[in-house]
């Protein structure tokens, strides 16, 4: 058939296989269990697990019980991409959980468009982007970086240094930084890129340190963090003269940078495990008591959890697993997360979140500094910042 | 009757993809199989480049990357409309399309930049690199270090290229919609018979002279100096059909597999490339594609029931297969294709060895060899 | 007599301040059999390197009236210039018939390059003939003999009619009869070309050289016959050796 | 002024790192032609090793300096492992020696992956070795000095075995011809097993010098392998010298690119100036020819 | 001293050399001729080690050294000079005979000897074997061999590619060592001169299989002649 031939997208193109008339309704998971985001998206494949099983051990989603087909991303795109096809086409998922880089979430976006399926994704990400078969859990960047320039400017930061990893988060959070800044009278001293994986930051380190700057945002991914905090420490920065805000760092990665290389050091999230409140609490407590005591959660993690239960949330309220239905119902659902109560944007299919500036304490957990007042409404296209006009073309 | 191993082997290829495959395979794993099959083109390659050269090429993920992305710069667009912009671009770039990317907006200097821009730049690189007497394993490393720096170029570029996302969310593949199920199917005929018409092409030039020459290089290249060859000639145009080969399987991938990205183009996939090649006999015409397929299907298969499994399996299977098996799968079957050497030619007139009465030691004791495989075929002719 | 010669003046090879080849002149006139001999390190090979465009030199060679110093290696064989080497190197997993028209083919368009051989071309033939290889024509260059591959070599020589052959050693190990063969080989293909043929068996020399030129510390230090040669009492010094006698004695 | 001896510095650190990581490819790979992907990995237990000992010693200072000779058996332990089970079969071959190494590199991440779990391991870097200190006026991070230092003595040692005792000899010897060593008394395959050994070991020691700088997880070998091959190459296979200036003269390039540009393109221009580099010479900055064909 | 009993022994599949015995005995020397492609190094090889025999022992002093690599053979005193001058290309002169001295207490005596001998190596100490010219790396390999003291030396084609001067000091060393030193010698030798004048058996090898042998010295000449000229 010719493309011309299809009003939309190939709409036509895939028949949903989901078979919602047993006990049991199936949901795939997909996440990176090898290659290098299998650290990262582990965590969230264990979350993701407890949510099933307590949603099952009180009855399931309108009755029926949640079964978990677990596929493997590889960390690569193409493998996602691969095997949301394969979860929907053959599994016949009702919805899909899963995903963590940006170039994950991009190859498997036309997968559920075409095949009218649904996609949970947990993990903060640089905005820009609303579908329609995609629930964002995570923040998008209203909710998470322009609250910590917020929380900067506040502290009297007048100037900042960008230092970031090579990809599309960090070139789109420092697009919209730089933007804030301009109209913030912040000034921008340099703006740093170091390819993914890069263990080697002298010169970077020498640039930071000789811009003499107020403060420095951190948008660096997975090792490199490790690396561009000591070498940090080796030339004598310190978070007293120069503090480092990091948008990556979750409790996890807190161990592996080394807490004598952190401590001090401000994160910017929307959950910490120390967050004071009794369904946090309750969280952590039952992720403990299935994965181990020296487990920490984190922002992904919990994001990662509370997607499943508003899932059922807007499955109970539409009263059908079927994805338009559930499309239809989703706006308004909410659900008493650990970072507070979330609720999700029928427009959008992003949430509302709390945003929370963290601090690395001597233990290793991050302590709330700060937080917005209220939840903050998602706008991934920042659409109410006049200054941001422009960005996102 | 040795010929015919190999032609009876590509007619079974032939069927299993043609006939056997669309019957028994749903979809989905049809929509893998074709994107295995642009990797056993890429593989058929590497073949002549390594197994019949003996250059080791750890770069093929950059024509491979170069083919795709001309195809996907296509596609987008194509989606985007005349005079558009691709949707990436509106996000991540200025919004407006770059130069470079306009020729493309014509399918016709598509099909031919997929082949030519790899082509070229391999002419380059292999002009650069071998009339210098770069080989062996600088040869390897360097071509590594290439595909390492063209990686990190196409991330660091993330209003033109895509960047690290790379590019993807394509509708339509030369105004067919990539995903209505019949045209998944009929890119996988295209793809099954391009593979196949590569091969033929290939069982071709390996029989021809320069075939032999490509393997007298392989085996003693500055020999080949003194015969009056420029070595870096024969070198280069093995290499360069290597790359052409590559950029076709990668300019198939990307309607295949919806997106194209540096993680598929890096170092890691380059190697990924040779473990097939590696796996299914690299002097062999049907191994290096056959082992592309059947690695990638392994693969796939493992990793879906044993996620973390596949790393020790894959690496063992490395491991055993060129320790115990440096042939390849290839090896075992046909272990007799693989001694098999030119056919005597029909003009020769006699099989019988005629030594001449001034030298007869120096054939008897050759001619006594009991062991040795090669009795000449009389009259097996092409 | 002929048009055909090999001419070298004051050709110059150094390696890092040690000079091999110092000032040499030589002319070789087609169909005349020339040997070079020497004391080892003398320079006999490091004068074939320097022709064949192996190692820089300074100074001339020209063939009839093309200068071969400065161009590339595969160029000076087009021009006809074809060498063996004193280590035999054949193309090991290629067959003799292979090896064989593979030398012959430098001269193939592109095009049928890409074609099947279909049969053995006549100067492959000729050439397998000429070395006594037919019955080996099939096996891999690998399994050959010291001999035998210093054999292939030759015919690979034959096969691209090459007007100058440069042999260094063409002998060395080979039995006493195999010598008196190839030495009529080379006498019959020397008839119409410009030969030079390093050796040390001055046996060997004796029966085959139409003339000798002795090297020694990188130059020429004696020309003419055979019997000029082993008279030259210098020659004996460096070279022959006071029990010459006793090495000739044995031809008897 | 200031900038540039920072840059210096940055560079000679770069340099140092990289010699570091290059040496022991220097041996196994310039002197035994054998292409070891697994080389990351051995440079991976190292640093793994000085997490290990780090448990068992908490003083960061007593931890490290003993890790490195620990790290050192560990590595070697691994190369000899690796030498007698695989490479051993495989030196006629050395082409293949890289496919097999890659398999063992995958199989020995995911084994760190198994042991160790996914998130990088921290390894607290001792006091003394933290902030600056001055030399001559110019700041120098102090754990890059130590690092350098490493580098150099490791450089030091390794050319005194190679050019001044019989065993380096024998190495030497045993890479050109085997047979021929064989033939005249040399025990190849143990000679073998000492070069890997002392080249794995290198690693080892490495992997300990670097949890300094960067992080311990199952990656951390292969950031460093592609650069490390580099060098090798650029310094001329077999040429401990000339690993030693390329793997300054790299350092000294990337901080001057990545200065003047950014690390992507720093990166990649490094890249492209070793591929022009070859091009001068083709067989890297130090060769030693032989009148031979091959 | 050197002893094969039905050596058997090829590439691969295929077997180059056929039940071959012979001996070399104490303070003798052996010749072995053949035509191209007889066998003769194939034939070195498997006595020295560097090829797996198929079947049958290689004896050393009486001792079965069939299972032992070369290196251990050589350190029963066993030296081989193979054909093709080879050397190690990348080591100076210097240093591929040191490491054939290395680890003897007589090694720095043994190379001065030996470069009395050689007096063309002298000059070249410095220069890496790999310049060589042929002749002289063919010294430098019978040099290299001389100084591991060796009580049974084989030696492949020696004279090939050397000029006749140093031919005749060689003939000349292998006589004296022979005769005086407690040497044996297992030679392959085109000169059939040379390999009788030097030997006191002879053994003519056709198509892997001894044909005929017989004491050496010249007298034999005539008979070697005829054996090979079959
Ligand atoms: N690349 C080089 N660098 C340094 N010295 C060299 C080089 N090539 C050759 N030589 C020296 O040049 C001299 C001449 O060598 P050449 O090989 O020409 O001798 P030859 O006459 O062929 O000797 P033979 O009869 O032993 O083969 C020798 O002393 C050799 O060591
Ligand atoms: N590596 C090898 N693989 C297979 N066959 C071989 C190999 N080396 C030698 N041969 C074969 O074994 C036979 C004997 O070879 P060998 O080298 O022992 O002969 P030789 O008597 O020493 O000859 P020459 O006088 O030329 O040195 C020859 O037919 C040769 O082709
Ligand atoms: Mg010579
Ligand atoms: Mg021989």
């Amino acid at each position: 058939a010719k493309a011309d031939d299809d009003d939309e997208g190939g709409g036509s193109s895939a028949k949903s296989c989901v078979d919602t008339s047993g006990a049991t309704v199936k949901v795939g998971f997909l996440n990176s269990l090898s290659g290098t985001m299998s650290i990262s998206e582990k965590t969230v494949a264990d979350s993701l697990n407890l949510a099933v099983s307590e949603i099952n051990a009180a009855g399931g989603v309108m009755g029926k019980k949640l079964e978990v087909v677990q596929e493997d991303g590889a960390s690569e795109p193409k493998i996602f991409a691969e095997k949301a096809t394969k979860l929907i086409q053959s599994d016949c998922v009702a919805a899909v959980f899963g995903g963590w880089t940006s170039s994950s979430r991009k190859a498997m976006l036309p997968v559920f468009e075409s095949n009218d399926s649904l996609l949970f994704y947990p993990v903060q990400y640089e905005g820009l982007e609303s579908s329609p078969n995609i629930f964002y859990t995570g923040a998008t960047t209203n909710q998470q970086i322009i609250p910590a320039l917020d929380y900067l400017k506040g502290e009297g930061v007048k100037s900042i240094f960008l230092v970031g990893s090579d990809y599309v988060f960090p070139r789109t959070a420092n697009k919209i930084i730089n933007a804030y800044a301009k109209a913030n009278g912040i000034e921008v001293k340099g703006e740093e890129y170091a390819p993914l994986g890069a263990t080697e930051f002298s010169t970077i380190v020498n640039k930071v340190k000789s811009a003499d700057a107020d403060a420095v945002f951190n948008t660096l991914n997975g090792d490199s963090n490790v690396a561009f905090f000591k070498q940090y420490k080796n030339v004598g920065l310190t978070a007293a003269a120069m503090p480092v805000v990091s948008v990556s760092i979750a409790e996890e990665e807190v161990a592996g940078v080394g807490i004598d290389n952190l401590k001090g050091q401000l994160t910017a999230w929307n959950y910490y495990q120390t967050v004071n409140n009794p369904a946090n609490t309750k969280f952590v407590k039952a992720f403990k008591a299935k994965y181990g005591n020296d487990r920490p959660t984190s922002d992904p993690m919990e994001a990662a959890y509370t997607s499943v239960y508003l899932y059922k949330g807007m499955v109970e309220k539409a009263g059908s697993f079927d994805v338009a239905k559930v499309q239809a119902a989703a706006g308004g659902v909410t659900f008493d997360a650990p970072e507070g109560k979330v609720t999700v944007n029928g427009e959008n299919h992003h949430i509302a979140k709390t945003f929370l500036m963290g601090e690395v304490g001597a233990d290793g957990l991050i302590t709330t500094v700060w937080s917005s007042p209220a939840p903050i409404e998602p706008d991934p296209f920042l659409k109410s910042y006049p200054w941001a006009a422009g960005i996102g073309g | 009757m040795k010929r015919l191993v190999p032609l009876l082997a590509y007619l079974l290829l032939a069927g299993a993809l043609l006939l056997l495959a669309p019957a028994i395979l749903t979809d989905f794993r049809l929509s893998l199989l074709s994107r295995f099959c642009t990797f056993a083109i890429v593989a058929v390659g590497i073949g002549l480049a390594w197994g019949r050269g003996g250059m080791l090429t750890l770069g093929q993920g950059l024509f491979f990357g170069l083919g795709a992305y001309v195809m996907a710069m296509h596609m987008k667009l194509d989606d985007a409309g005349p005079g558009g912009v691709p949707d990436f671009m509106k996000l991540y770039g200025d919004g407006k399309t770059p130069g470079w990317w306009e020729p493309f907006r014509s399918p016709i200097v598509t099909l031919l930049g997929i082949i030519l821009v790899p082509a070229i730049v391999a002419t380059v690189l292999g002009l650069a690199v071998f009339k210098r007497r770069v080989k062996g394993a600088y040869f390897a490393i360097l071509s590594q270090a290439l595909t390492a720096a063209f990686a990190i170029l196409l991330i660091g570029q993330q209003g033109t290229t895509g960047g690290f996302n790379g590019l993807n969310g394509f509708k339509s593949f030369f105004g067919y919609a990539v995903n209505d199920p019949v045209n998944r199917r009929l890119i996988y005929f295209l793809t099954a018979i391009i593979l196949l018409v590569i091969l033929a092409g290939m069982a071709q030039l390996y029989r021809s002279r320069f075939g032999e020459l490509l393997v007298a290089v392989r085996d003693g290249e500055e020999r080949v100096r003194f015969l009056g060859y420029d070595p870096a000639n024969i070198k280069l145009v093995a290499y360069v059909v290597s790359a052409v080969l590559a950029g076709i399987g990668g300019a198939l991938f990307v309607p295949i597999a919806g997106i194209i990205s540096p993680s598929d183009v890096g170092v890691v996939p380059s190697i990924a490339f040779v473990i097939g090649v590696a796996m299914g006999g690299r002097t062999t015409l049907l191994g290096p594609a056959v082992g592309a397929i059947a690695v990638a299907w392994a693969q796939t298969s493992l990793s879906e029931n044993f996620p973390s499994f596949w790393s020790y399996f894959q690496g063992g299977l490395f491991v055993i297969v060129i320790l115990f098996l440096p042939g390849g799968i290839a090896q075992l079957p046909t272990m007799a294709t693989r001694l098999r050497r030119r056919p005597k030619p029909p003009a020769d007139p006699s099989p019988i060895p005629q030594p001449r009465a001034a030298e007869p030691r120096a054939a008897e004791p050759r001619a006594a060899e009991p062991a040795t495989t090669s009795a000449p075929a009389t009259g097996a002719v092409a | 007599m002929s048009t055909d010669y090999l001419e070298i003046t004051k050709l110059h090879v150094e390696f890092d301040g040690f000079v091999a080849i110092d000032s040499v002149d030589l002319t070789v006139l087609q169909g005349d059999l020339r040997f070079l001999i020497g004391p080892n390190g003398a320079g006999k090979t490091t004068l074939i390197d320097a022709i064949t465009g192996l190692v820089p030199a300074t100074g001339s060679a020209r063939y009839g009236s093309t200068e071969l110093l400065g161009r590339k290696v595969h160029q000076i064989v087009r021009m006809g210039v074809g060498r063996t080497f004193q280590t035999a190197s054949v193309f090991e997993d290629l067959t003799v018939l292979q090896n064989l028209d593979i030398a012959a083919g430098f001269g193939r368009s592109p095009l049928s390059l890409l074609r099947k051989r279909r049969s053995v071309p006549p100067e492959v033939e000729k050439a397998l003939t000429a070395v006594g290889l037919e019955s080996l024509a099939l096996r891999p260059a690998g399994v050959l003999a010291h001999g035998q591959k210093q054999w292939l070599e030759i015919g690979m020589l034959l096969v691209q009619d090459a007007r100058v052959m440069l042999l260094d050693e063409p002998v060395a190990g080979m039995s006493h009869e195999e010598r008196e063969e190839t030495g009529h080989l080379l006498k019959r293909i020397g008839a119409d070309r410009t030969v030079i043929v390093i050796e040390h068996d001055m046996d060997f020399v004796r029966t085959f050289a139409d003339s000798v030129t002795v090297m020694h510390g990188g130059r020429v230090l004696a020309e003419g016959t055979v019997a000029e040669i082993q008279a030259d009492e210098r020659v004996q010094e460096v070279y022959l050796g006071r029990s010459v006698a006793a090495i000739t004695e044995e031809v008897g | 002024m200031d900038t540039f001896t920072n840059q210096l510095v940055a560079g000679l650190s770069v340099g140092s790192v990289l010699l570091l990581v290059a040496l022991g490819l220097s041996l196994t790979f310039g002197q035994l032609g054998v292409i070891n992907m697994a080389h990351g990995e051995f440079i991976m237990a190292g640093a793994y090793t000085a997490y290990v000992v780090q448990q068992a010693i908490s003083d960061p200072g007593a931890s490290l300096l003993i890790s490195i000779p620990i790290g050192f058996a560990v590595g070697g332990a691994m190369g000899l492992i690796l030498e007698i089970a695989l490479i051993s079969r495989l030196y006629h071959r050395p082409l293949d020696t890289l496919l097999v190494t890659f398999g063992v590199s995958l199989i020995l991440q995911q084994l760190a992956r198994d042991l160790f779990g996914a998130p990088a391991k921290q390894v607290v870097a001792p006091e003394w070795l933290s902030g600056q200190t001055s030399l001559a006026g110019v700041d120098v991070p102090k754990a890059r000095l130590f690092i350098f230092v490493l580098s150099i003595t490791a450089v030091l040692a390794v050319s005194a075995v190679l050019k001044l005792t019989p065993l380096g000899r024998r190495i030497r010897a045993t890479v050109q011809n085997r047979d021929l060593a064989e033939t005249i008394g040399i025990p190849t395959r143990r000679i073998d097993r000492y070069t890997f050994f002392i080249g794995s070991g290198i690693a080892g020691v490495a992997g300990v010098g670097l949890t300094l700088l960067g992080s311990t997880g199952p990656t951390l070998g292969t950031s460093y392998i592609v650069d490390a091959f580099l060098v090798v190459v650029a310094g001329g296979i077999g040429q401990v010298k000339g690993t030693v200036i390329a793997a300054f003269g790299l350092g000294l390039l990337q901080a001057t690119f990545e200065y003047s540009t950014t690390a992507s393109i720093a990166k990649m221009l490094l890249l492209l100036v070793i591929v022009l580099f070859l091009q001068v010479r083709p067989q890297g900055l130090f060769t030693v020819r032989t009148r031979s064909l091959a | 001293m050197l002893e094969l009993r039905s050596v058997t022994a090829g590439y691969g599949r295929s077997m180059v050399i056929h039940n071959i015995s012979l001996e070399v005995p104490l303070e003798g020397a052996a010749a072995i001729m053949g035509h191209n492609g007889a066998g003769k190094t194939t034939l070195l090889r498997a006595a020295v080690g560097l090829l797996p025999v198929r079947s049958g022992r290689v004896l050393l002093d009486g001792q079965d050294v069939t299972s032992y690599r070369p290196n251990k053979r050589v350190r029963r005193g066993l030296a081989y000079v193979p054909q093709g001058q080879q050397s190690f290309g990348q080591l100076t002169t210097m240093e591929n005979l040191q490491l054939a001295a290395d680890g003897r207490k007589r090694g720095p005596v043994l190379i001065d000897e030996m470069l009395d001998q050689f007096t063309a190596l002298r000059p070249l100490l410095a220069r890496r074997a790999g310049l060589l010219s042929g002749g002289q790396r063919q010294q430098l390999s019978i040099a290299r061999a001389l100084i591991t003291e060796p009580r049974m030396l084989i030696l492949d084609e020696p004279t090939e590619g050397i000029q006749p001067n140093v031919v005749a000091e060689i003939e000349q060393v292998i006589l004296n060592l022979t005769r005086s030193g407690g040497l044996s010698v297992l030679l392959v030798e085109q000169h059939v001169g040379f390999a009788l004048r030097s030997t006191n058996r002879y053994y003519v090898l056709e198509a892997g299989r001894i044909t005929s042998s017989g004491d050496g010295g010249e007298g034999a000449i005539a008979d070697v002649r005829a054996a090979m000229a079959v």
